[in-house]
């Protein structure tokens, strides 16, 4: 006996009005148009790139990925085809379609995270940028940008000055207390904070007695990781302003109704895309119809209501 | 354009030694897919998460004796993914993703001998691939080697279409040791014909094969294997070292790129 | 055509001489005695009692479980019978066992720590202390011990002092560089790390919008987090120079392998106990088997023989 | 002595509205198991870790069409793990710990009639027990609710057996409401017999009956459920809040001092 004939599920996100609050994860959705065969890229609510840098990059050499109890590690070593190709042989074609094209922006030094930035700009049809931070800092010996909150601060401050797009800051989970981070990136000048990016694992094989990635570790993502990531959007809810979008695990609406009743405004579907390909489609699906099963009129009430005190 | 459905198993054949034959209907994805392209196979509600790589080995008609519009998958066990896949009774949820990856590319010319190479469950794609070049290719020289006498599955349905020869490390059947033997052995011999290579198997065998028909300026396309995920394009986590144009090397996604390798292409 | 008849399962940890390298993880195997049913106690290697604090506690109010993809949480609460009825009760019984019985030791104030570790010392049956430091420290505003090198450092060396018996510090996961917190607990006078405790995550309840766990967030284990874990055994083997033993999601032989050749002298199985109240004993045995197959004559040669740079 | 073997679905039966009947082999644990008591069932190799605590709902003789030295489960599909176990087939592997728990206490002396309650798939433990306390005490009170006609799954098995009341939400069947309407309107009534009282069922229902039974003064044994990981007491994540000697309140453990519970010893 349901009186919601379609749900509301269009969300704003800091300066983003977004449709319905499904987009997909960086590293799994390519530049976008690799899923047209599987999905109408309009349907989703957004997507985010692959990392761009200034220059190209091959990545890592192989094996660059194994299977682990629900998840997977990648050490894919942000291999892509550079902020310029993107801008040149990408946009023109994705701004046929109306859908928000998050540019997700990674760097080796800060002079190069405002390169990335600067360029994204000067582009047509990004609607924002995604600070990639899980990189290693090659100017401060390595030392992740996302694990400390100084370094954190003076990257979003200077990406925040060379574009006035929208700036989300995507949070490392490799922390002791992830609050401090978060509260971090939004002084520095974050708008929007997403997360989590992966875990820092490996695995070994027995038989060969060596680590099965070329590169010893890699980031776990799927499944096995979403109890962690409600949890850390659950707290960053509780410690800053802005708004969130969760990620880490999610391949149904339940899934993602987790994130978002623990306070995050928008979600990103990363390992499901490889599960199936229209498996950001899938959870959208499941959302809406969700929502309709549950009476439940805007999707917006549900934001952050997992920390109501009131008994349900 | 790859397809991704949820069928049933229609049959699940143990032939032994670990190796299995799997059955289930896709008429649409069968129609125009190639030999050695290749399916994702999920099992939903296992243990495993990530789909694996499959290449077809019985398109419709390939086995004649099978129904109408079902394929074949033989497959051998080697860890939990495959495990599962053997433990489905006819009837069980698969999902399948399909045909993905780009075949084996016919000889330029009918006079061309195909030269077909297999290690192992590496004879995966074969049959399909015997079918489609049957009487409009000279028939093939096949050369199959396994570990031992039981790993070398459908050695019968090879021998009634192809020159076969075997190979194996325990001296079960045919020569005692590695395929390549055999294989350099026939390549001098049959210098006047015309040939092509076809391979399919472990990485070492595939690079042996790719030096020995190098050597011999043979053209040699590899089916190569690696650890996948999405097997569409999209994840990155394929990748085989290739020589580009200028000798400068890259990654190519095997899965997009591949499977199927000119062994003169790769920076291994 | 194996060589090897019996392969020599023992291993030196620090001070500990055990027979095989399995031991049972602590809150996962009661006080032993409750495995009585399943398993010969003497075939185990050792175990690690639930945690014991200086008073009975009830623990905390349910749910305090939920499963989660590959993993569990949990917040039991560290309820336990207290120190003193674990000498009285427990301690006489198991004395009648050949196997190495760890007392897992906690406290909410650095004080309590001491007071349990030298009761401890006056025992007599108990093998070694394991310091659970993954408890909030209620001086210090709920600071988790683990987490915080300098507490961590204060807290070993005031045990340390607190009594003769080998002294074990279980290393939180949940800091942004575990090899940090290791070296403080070396510093601090730790003979033996073991690693990892669980990661903090949590589940909603997506019908009740709210918590599973009544607590809100709990503890993760189970194969989800090995990844992590062997990661992190991996990190600290090449950081410090104590023996350490691993742990998280070990359920099988190639499970504890890779932990041993990350470079763990010893292993603990913890969630796995409750899938197969044997589950210990199966990694045993089929770690017995492992070497046999593989013709490797003593376990020892394998422990971190990953990190060797020689191709296989 | 609880048992760990794995076994073979003998049969996997679909009863409706997501109730099913799962059968297997186990005689040596079926010997001397006592009603309420209960399984742990894990699916080796599916995408639950943790096994499933279910309550025995026949032992042998309790249904006797069925074979032998088997024993019946009888659930609902809630969530993954139970809807996992409807999609097993006959022969599909599983692994049971057993039996676990305490078990309902029969009554003190012939003369008492037992008054079963059973809310739902709360039914489950009531046909064993039923078996059990044939022709030794007076036939049963029984008075069962659920959410509509086709969840009093077994109601024609039970109304052969038992003074049979039904109850459900949407009234299509029996009483329209809660179960409990009817069980007290029956105790008021019936003030003169000796009674004592079973119940299973969701926790609001337990509440409910524990508290009628304790404002009539009857004995009243509550079947509890609760999350668990172990099943036979070491992982204390099955703990229900319980008044001890002197009103402090203290955990017990579902799975090992319960799940059967006097309703007067709860600290809800
Ligand atoms: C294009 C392609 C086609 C294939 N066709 C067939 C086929 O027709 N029949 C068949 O039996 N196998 C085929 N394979 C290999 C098959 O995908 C793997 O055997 C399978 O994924 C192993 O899964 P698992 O979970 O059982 O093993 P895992 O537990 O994942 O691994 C067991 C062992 O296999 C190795 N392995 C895992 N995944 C792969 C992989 N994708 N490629 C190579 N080695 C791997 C691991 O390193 C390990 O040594 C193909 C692979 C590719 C890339
Ligand atoms: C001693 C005992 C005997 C039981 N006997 C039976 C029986 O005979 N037949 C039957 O159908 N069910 C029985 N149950 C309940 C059964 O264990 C749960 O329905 C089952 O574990 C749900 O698993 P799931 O993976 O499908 O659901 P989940 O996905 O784990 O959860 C689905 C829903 O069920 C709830 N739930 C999960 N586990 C439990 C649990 N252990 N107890 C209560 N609620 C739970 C969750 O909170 C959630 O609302 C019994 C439980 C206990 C403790
Ligand atoms: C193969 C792969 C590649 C990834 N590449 C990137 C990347 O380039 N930039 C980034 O910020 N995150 C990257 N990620 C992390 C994802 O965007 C996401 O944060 C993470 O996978 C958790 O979500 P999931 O569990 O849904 O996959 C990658 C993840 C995977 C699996
Ligand atoms: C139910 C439960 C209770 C636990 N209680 C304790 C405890 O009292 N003290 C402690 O140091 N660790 C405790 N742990 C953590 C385990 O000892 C172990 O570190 C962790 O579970 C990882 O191993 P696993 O993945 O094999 O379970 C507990 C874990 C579980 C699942
Ligand atoms: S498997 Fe994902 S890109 Fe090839
Ligand atoms: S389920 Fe583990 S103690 Fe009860």
């Amino acid at each position: 006996m349901s009186g919601v004939v379609e749900p509301d599920l269009s969300v704003t996100v800091g300066p983003l009005a977004l449709e319905n609050p499904v987009l997909t994860a960086s590293g799994t959705f390519g530049y976008g148009l690799e899923f047209e065969p599987f999905l109408k890229l309009d349907e989703l609510a957004g997507f985010v790139t692959k990392g761009l840098s200034p220059r190209p990059r091959e990545g890592n050499p192989p094996p660059r990925i194994v299977e682990t109890p629900a998840g997977m590690l990648n050490t894919i070593g942000l291999q892509n085809i550079g902020v310029d190709a993107f801008i040149r042989d990408k946009l023109p074609r994705l701004r046929e379609y109306d859908t928000a094209v998050i540019a997700n922006v990674f760097g080796e030094t800060e002079a190069e995270y405002v390169e990335v930035c600067s360029k994204l700009d000067q582009a047509e049809g990004v609607a924002a940028i995604e600070l990639n931070v899980s990189c290693p800092n090659t100017e401060q010996g390595g030392m992740i940008f996302g694990n400390d909150a100084a370094a954190l601060h003076a990257v979003t401050a200077a990406c925040r000055k060379a574009s006035r797009l929208p700036l989300i800051v995507k949070l490392s989970p490799n922390v002791t207390d992830i609050r401090v981070t978060a509260r971090a990136a939004v002084e520095g000048g974050a708008e929007v904070l997403s997360l989590v990016n992966t875990f820092v694992g490996m695995q070994v094989d027995v038989e060969r007695r060596r680590p099965v990635l070329k590169k010893v570790c890699g980031g776990l993502s799927g499944p096995a990781i979403r109890p962690l990531a409600v949890w850390m959007t659950w707290q960053v809810h509780e410690a800053v302003d802005v708004p969130l979008i969760g990620m880490g695990g999610i391949s149904t609406a339940a899934d993602a109704l987790e994130f978002i009743l623990a306070g995050a405004s928008a979600v990103q579907v990363g390992t499901a895309n490889f599960v199936h390909p229209d498996g950001s489609i899938r959870v959208l699906r499941e959302l809406r119809e969700w929502l309709k099963e549950h009476d439940v009129a805007t999707l917006r009430e549900l934001i952050g209501a997992g920390h109501s005190k009131a008994p349900a | 354009m790859p397809r991704d459905i949820t069928t049933a198993v229609l049959a699940n054949t143990d032939l032994g030694a670990g190796n299995w034959l799997l059955e289930f209907g896709a008429p649409e994805m069968a129609a125009g897919m190639r030999p050695a392209q290749f399916f994702m196979i999920g099992i939903p509600g296992s243990a495993t998460i990530l789909r694996r790589p499959y290449s077809v080995c019985g398109l419709p008609g390939t086995f004649d004796d099978r129904p109408h519009g079902t394929v074949q998958v033989l497959y051998k066990v080697v860890g939990q993914g495959t495990r599962l896949l053997a433990s489905l009774a006819p009837g069980a949820r698969i999902t399948v993703l399909g045909p993905l990856g780009n075949g084996f590319n016919e000889p330029d010319d009918a006079e061309t001998t195909p030269v077909l190479v297999a290690g192992g469950i590496g004879s995966a794609p074969f049959p399909a691939w015997i079918s489609k070049l049957k009487d409009r290719f000279p028939p093939p020289l096949m050369f199959y080697g396994a570990a031992g006498a039981d790993d070398l599955v459908l050695a019968d349905w090879f021998a009634e279409r192809t020159e076969l020869q075997t190979a194996t490390d325990d001296g079960s059947a045919g020569t005692h040791g590695l395929v390549t033997e055999p294989l350099s052995r026939a390549l001098d011999r049959e210098r006047d014909r015309k040939l092509k290579l076809y391979a399919c198997g472990p990485e070492p065998m595939l690079q042996a094969v790719g030096k020995i028909a190098g050597e011999r300026g043979l053209t040699c396309e590899l089916s190569l294997e690696a650890h996948m995920a999405c097997g569409f394009g999209v994840c990155l986590g394929c990748v085989v070292p290739v020589r580009r144009d200028g000798d400068e090397v890259g990654y190519d996604r095997v899965c997009l790129e591949g499977p199927v390798m000119d062994a003169r292409c790769l920076a291994w």
